[in-house]
């Protein structure tokens, strides 16, 4: 009997010949946090799944306390004490919130009939120990990304397995539910679980993890105590070099008013929001999960238009009824749910990158396929898109690098107005910097951002002013000087504890 | 007609499709008449009543150089093309049953006159509502369907003469030769007439399906059905009282008749011109004539009655 | 918004919305159901009910199992030559065997069912071959096989004994015995789909596969079911159908595929999967029945019948769409 | 960075792929085209190609159609209605004026079915209902007009113009016609699904609708459009019909929705969206052509030939699967 409860020797993984994962090996330990890192493309999804059986691995061998075993499916692995949350969220959009998180094992009478009473009840327990507040009965389609997001923690922890994987489960939540989150970990490790953790918040791993497991284009790298790696050093390991400024924000002196918002309302959802966006400026919005900031910008978008307030761009009333609309007006709006509303997943890097702006490849009616293609490709490489090739299917890329192709999609539509919804969302530290290079220099050139984000240190860091949500409501306005991370959480919390909810 | 290769000579009964026991027994008709002749005669045809398969098929038989084709027309126009391919091809078509345009075959072997058909039919209904009439309808197959169509025109001119005067000719429904909708239809007919005394359907599928309605509905004796159909099928109704008597010829001996034909013009013995006499084996001697709607054309004989008396003597 | 509603108020909430999610389509029957018997009393008479009733038995037996291939996200088009197959089969061997048990028939009759169906299952399921075109390929064969094993006769009624023929309509217990089949076999699947995790998990394929999957649940498995149980309904549906018709023929059933997958999807079964009700489709058999016996009963013109039956199905979804939209408040 | 090959390499590689989708199916006809030729010679005349050709002409120019259809995650059963519909009203027209020119005739059917298509386009795109009930209404609507229309009576090769017989089968220029029109129309809808920026929304719209959107893709039209152009088609096939079998009757093209479905779908077409092209949905017609042709050249029962044509059908598809499977290495 090994001391180590999960062990991979030499991992190889391929892809339709590709090689995606070089002989990684990997150890983890009862009651520990092990983290994986590396970037984008880097092969800690495919490791995982390679543990969890969705992938059989193409050589190396795994074994589960000192047994080797062989997962063809993902059921083995989880009646082999596995759980996993993977990064590409796996709900039941027509099922509700409470039989998403116990579909295939809803309590049942041993005569097998479904005990319903029992699992709202159950499910109703799990969600308040997250601090999460649900409608059990709504149905998964209508849930925001972060909210799926919880739902997937909850189920992965109903199962009380004996080893737990999290692929980046934090990369759209806030403050409070990632300090719930690490609260349930560390009793769960306290207990023995063993827990692999995926999160490109370095500041994340520091907090939670014991060791760290690095990895680079699909090799192996090092492990460490996180005890004695810095931030700095993670970052060499990881990227290769040093990354000296993580925002890279430049002063610009803001234009004309580019978007103006008054009293825009969708009763239930969000009410009397009201602000200005001029150009050259970067407009940071922050909130808690749920808070409306997603359904501010859709309704700005025309995707769910709101039933009252007026929106001006460029100094001129609009009404706009749809994207289409939005897009003729020089908007851009980067959605946070990339797989279901940013990408054609079965469609290639180019023609998912060309798809807004199709039109300006056809000459007399018929697409110049070099003309697309290039403009795909000078896209795909300034947003640092790793693949084989550009017309390798949205579907095979690494969750960060569709998030990348996303941006790339609505950076070549040239916006006016853009807004980023969770930008980085799933992107590496290195890729981030650039991101927000980019950003402020689009914003030097005179575009205008509404940049919503869940990570504070990044709406702190790009914006020239912040607004917070909450519930729907505007609870705070703040200049970049006068911004602080307190002030903010506060704006974004406190009528919880002033427990003012209608 | 014309030359023939040597050899034993192939003719193809055609049905409008396959399945249909009353093309079955056509088939077994056929049969025997090709023992007697000392012919073969295969029997093909479309799965599903379709012109288009049907055509498809008669095709690929002329390119396999048959000798001769007897076919039951799924649509009496759709076939004249490839009815005057075959003939050119030097292969004789009779059409039996159901015709072909006048232009797409050399004769069409006609199981019953309309008339015959017709007048039968009100003949028997009289007979079920007795001397002093009632009301009767008619449960046809398709709204379209041409010789359903040209019987129901007939019986209405019949129902003029003086000894029908009794019969009232309350409705003309629809089955579509559909067992199911037929037997909706019967069953909406007793609710909207409730002093309905004769169904008269001269379809196979109708007949069967109106029995069938009026035994469930226990409305055996007050209501009864009659028109055109098989024994087999309408043995149960004739048994039990719902349907005291109906109709047909004999699709075997139509069958029997349809090879006689071909064998004839395929040997020349007939061109295929009105006056032309022949003898069909057991069926005896036979006219060719012509008149304006069928044009060119043998006539079985008379249709038969079935009932209780003579029905067990047949098993088709 | 965000606050948790009480146990209490869900399950209020839910009968509302269940009650919604079939409201459009009940107000249309009733509103349907007036007019005809406006225009024909005859309509209204009880035994026109019964009859309807027994018209719907069937239909709604096969629908039901349909609509669990639909909340697949599957399609079973080969339900109409299933039925027709074991119909001509059970059929032989009334005739055969006369004294062979009814009981003993419906039994037979589901059983080669379930071979025609696990056939289906394997195809669609292990073979990875599309839904729509397996089955509608097993169309063809199994109706194909009824023609060969029949040798294209018929059975008659007059070759068929009393008692299978009264299986379905006879009456020990005052409403004909297909119909309290029917029943009972509506009740099963409502309590499989609602109260079983086979059940649920057939939405939660239907809903998402490769979540399925990573959860756990055997998706091949339930492919291969739901085809399997739809082969089971269609073989007792089969015997049904001989014993109401009194007969056995090649084209029996004919076309009866798309009439299955109608009352589902009318009955708001989402045919892109995950969705649907059993209450619903039962909603969805009873309209069609509704529009089949009514029409013979108020006289229009027979060229018309069709076009009104298209017409009387299409206003009813649209109807109901329009009613769950506005209940939707978008 | 990983290497990024340039764009120059892409050509080659879409084709390599494009070959090699319909690698499958191509072989097996190849294969069957073999067996059927030993087994009867009169296969191989060129009198039966061009017979082939002339009868999958009709198929294919819907099939094309249906599969923009079924790539949106749509579907459309009332093609065969509207071709019925069209080939009766156009044949009354040439009966009535029987110097109406050939070309206005085209031109007239196309018009008729895009009435057609854009009805059923605006009860799905803008009235939200099912596709697959919309257009199952469709079918018996536009079925029951051609009996209201026709009034029961129809239309025989005697009353129409020899022109217009001629429209389909006269060959001035080699080959028949119609198989020229079928020909000109592939090439066109291959155009616009590859080369147009509607073409490429129709895969995106039916992959991803709601990703569509966001990108500014005007889903609606795109879905009102493709039922439209798949009424024009059956409007364009409804004359070519009438002209081939220089008839128009109340049941043309009765059943012939599922065979376009089924072409599409052995071409390779996916009923879930997104995926479909040109060259497979003709593979998928000529197959069914090829098998409707070689089942009644090589004798078997007539009673095996519908059983066989469906297991012919599976086989197809069975090994079209194995082999796309086996070829991307799991
Ligand atoms: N199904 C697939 N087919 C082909 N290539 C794939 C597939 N899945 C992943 N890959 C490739 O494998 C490599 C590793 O992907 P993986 O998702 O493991 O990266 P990752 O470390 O999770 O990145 P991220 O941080 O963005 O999630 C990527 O280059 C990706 O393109
Ligand atoms: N795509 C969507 N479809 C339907 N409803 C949605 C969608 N996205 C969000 N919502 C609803 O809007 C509510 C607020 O979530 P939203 O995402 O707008 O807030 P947010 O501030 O963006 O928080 P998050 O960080 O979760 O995005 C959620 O409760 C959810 O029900
Ligand atoms: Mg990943
Ligand atoms: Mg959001």
């Amino acid at each position: 009997m090994s001391e180590y409860c999960l062990e991979l020797k030499n991992i190889t993984k391929r892809f339709s010949g590709v090689e995606v994962l070089h002989g990684v090996s990997f150890t983890l330990r009862p009651g520990e946090v092990h983290a994986l890192l590396g970037e984008n493309g880097a092969g800690k999804s495919t490791l995982v799944k390679v543990i969890t059986g969705v992938h059989q691995p193409d050589g190396g061998e795994i074994y589960l306390n000192g047994q080797p075993v062989r997962f063809d499916n993902p059921h083995e692995s989880r009646q082999a004490g596995i759980a996993a949350i993977y990064q590409d969220l796996s709900l039941f959009p027509d099922l509700d919130v409470a039989e998403n998180i116990f579909v295939g094992r809803q309590p049942a009478t041993r005569g097998g009939v479904i005990q319903w009473r029992k699992l709202y009840a159950e499910a109703e327990k799990l969600l308040a120990s997250l601090g999460v507040q649900l409608n059990l009965k709504q149905k998964a389609r209508t849930l925001s990304i972060a909210q799926q997001q919880m739902i997937e923690i909850a189920r992965a922890f109903s199962l009380h397995a004996r080893i737990l994987i999290m692929d980046e489960p934090t990369s759209s939540l806030t403050l409070n539910e990632v300090a719930d989150l690490f609260r349930l970990v560390r009793r769960l490790r306290d207990e023995g679980t063993a827990i692999i953790f995926i999160s490109h918040r370095l500041e994340e791993l520091f907090e939670i993890a014991d060791r760290v497991t690095v990895l680079r284009d699909g090799f192996y790298v090092d492990t460490r105590p996180l005890s004695d790696v810095t931030r700095d050093e993670l970052i060499r390991l990881m990227v290769g070099r040093t990354i000296s400024n993580m925002f890279p924000k430049q002063d610009v002196k803001a234009g004309d008013v580019a978007l103006k918002v008054e009293n825009l309302s969708r009763p239930g959802v969000f009410e009397n929001i009201s602000f200005e966006l001029r150009q050259g400026e970067i407009l940071g919005m922050a909130g808690l999960v749920g808070a409306g900031r997603t359904d501010v910008a859709r309704a700005i978008f025309g995707v769910a238009p709101p039933t009252s307030g007026i929106i001006q761009v460029a100094g001129q009333t609009v009404q706009i009824g749809s994207p289409q609309e939005a897009i003729r007006l020089g908007l851009a709006y980067v959605p946070e749910d990339r797989q279901a509303h940013g990408l054609i997943l079965p469609m290639s890097i180019t023609a998912n990158i060309s798809l807004a702006v199709l039109g300006e490849y056809a000459r007399r009616g018929w697409l110049q396929d070099k003309a697309e293609c290039e403009a795909a490709f000078a896209a795909a490489r300034q947003m640092e898109v790793r693949a084989g090739h550009i017309w390798q299917k949205a579907r095979e890329l690494s969750g960060g690098n569709q998030q990348k192709v996303v941006l790339a999609k609505w950076l070549t539509t040239q916006p006016r107005i853009l807004i980023l919804d969770e930008p980085t969302r799933g992107i590496d530290v290195g890729t981030k910097a650039a991101v927000h290079a980019l950003m402020s220099k689009l914003a030097a050139e005179g575009i205008a951002i509404l940049m919503i984000s869940s990570e504070l240190p990044e709406v702190l860091g790009m914006s020239d002013r912040i607004l917070v949500m909450r519930e729907g409501r505007m609870t705070g306005h703040f200049t970049r000087a006068e911004a602080t991370q307190e002030k903010i959480i506060f704006a974004a919390t406190q009528s919880i504890h002033a427990g003012g909810v209608q | 007609g014309g030359k023939k290769s040597a050899g034993p000579l192939t003719f193809v009964l055609v049905p409008k499709n396959l399945g249909n026991p009353y093309f079955d027994t056509a088939n077994n008709g056929a049969q025997e008449a090709a023992k007697e002749l000392g012919v073969t005669v295969t029997y093909q045809g479309p799965a599903a009543a379709d012109a288009t398969q049907q055509i498809q098929l008669i095709n690929s038989l002329i390119a396999q150089k048959v000798s001769g084709l007897a076919i039951s027309a799924d649509d009496a126009d759709a076939l004249v093309p490839v009815g005057k391919d075959a003939i050119k091809a030097g292969i004789p078509v009779v059409s039996f049953d159901s015709a072909i345009g006048k232009e797409g075959r050399v004769l069409h072997i006609n199981q019953a006159e309309l008339q015959g058909i017709g007048a039968i039919q009100i003949k028997m209904a009289l007979e079920l509502t007795g001397a002093d009439g009632g009301k009767i309808a008619i449960l046809s197959a398709t709204s379209t369907a041409p010789n359903q169509n040209a019987w129901i025109a007939v019986m209405k001119e019949e129902l003029k003469k003086p000894e029908y005067a009794k019969l009232e000719l309350v409705d003309v429904v629809y089955g579509d030769d559909d067992d199911t909708k037929s037997y909706n239809e019967a069953q909406a007919l007793f609710k909207k007439y409730p002093d309905l005394k004769v169904i008269i359907a001269p379809t196979t599928v109708g007949i069967a399906a109106s029995a069938r309605a009026v035994t469930d509905a226990g409305l055996i004796g007050k209501v009864f059905v009659t028109g055109l159909g098989t024994p087999n099928q309408m043995r149960e109704y004739v048994k039990n009282g719902a349907s005291p008597q109906f109709a047909l010829w004999n699709p075997g001996d139509l069958g029997y008749l349809s090879i006689y034909v071909l064998n004839a013009l395929a040997t020349g013995q007939i061109k295929g011109v009105a006056g032309e006499k022949f003898t069909a084996g057991r069926l005896g001697e036979y006219t060719i004539k012509e008149d304006a709607d069928l044009g060119v054309n043998v006539l079985l004989g008379e249709p038969f009655v079935y009932n209780a008396a003579n029905i067990d003597q047949f098993n088709w | 918004m965000s606050a948790q509603p009480t146990p209490t108020s869900r399950s209020y909430r839910i009968k509302a919305i269940a009650r919604f999610r079939e409201a459009g389509i009940s107000l249309f029957i009733l509103i349907l159901g007036v007019l005809v018997a406006l225009r024909a009393p005859a309509f209204l008479t009880l035994k026109n009910f019964e009859d309807i009733l027994l018209n719907i038995s069937i239909l709604s037996i096969v629908a039901l199992a349909q609509a669990m291939v639909l909340i697949t996200h599957g399609i079973d088009l080969s339900v109409s030559s299933m039925i027709g197959l074991v119909a001509m089969m059970v059929a032989f061997v009334m005739k055969q065997a006369p004294g062979f048990s009814v009981v003993a028939a419906v039994l037979l009759g589901m059983a080669l069912g379930a071979v025609l169906g696990a056939l289906n299952g394997t195809i669609i399921s292990y073979g990875k071959v599309p839904p729509i075109i397996a089955t509608l390929g097993a169309l063809s064969i199994y109706r194909g096989m009824v023609f060969f094993y029949s040798g294209g006769t018929w059975i008659n009624s007059f070759e068929l004994p009393k008692s299978f023929k009264l299986l379905s309509k006879g009456t020990p217990l005052g409403l004909p015995n297909m119909v309290i089949i029917a029943i009972l076999f509506a009740a099963v699947v409502y309590f499989f789909l609602n109260y079983t995790r086979t059940g649920r998990d057939i939405y939660a394929v239907g809903s998402n596969p490769e979540a399925a999957q990573m959860a756990g649940i055997r998706r091949q498995r339930i492919v291969f079911l739901v085809y399997l149980l739809s082969g089971i309904a269609s073989g007792l549906a089969g015997v049904l159908w001989a014993s109401r018709f009194e007969s056995a023929q090649t084209n029996t059933a004919l076309g009866f595929e798309l009439q299955t997958v109608a009352a589902a999807v009318v009955g708001g079964v989402s045919t892109s999967g995950g969705a649907g009700t059993v209450p619903g489709v039962l909603l969805g058999a009873l309209l069609l029945g509704l529009i089949e016996n009514a029409l013979p009963l108020v006289r229009i013109s027979p060229f018309w019948q069709l076009a009104a039956q298209g017409l009387l199905i299409l206003i009813a979804v649209v109807t109901d769409s329009l009613i769950s939209r506005s209940a939707k408040g978008k």
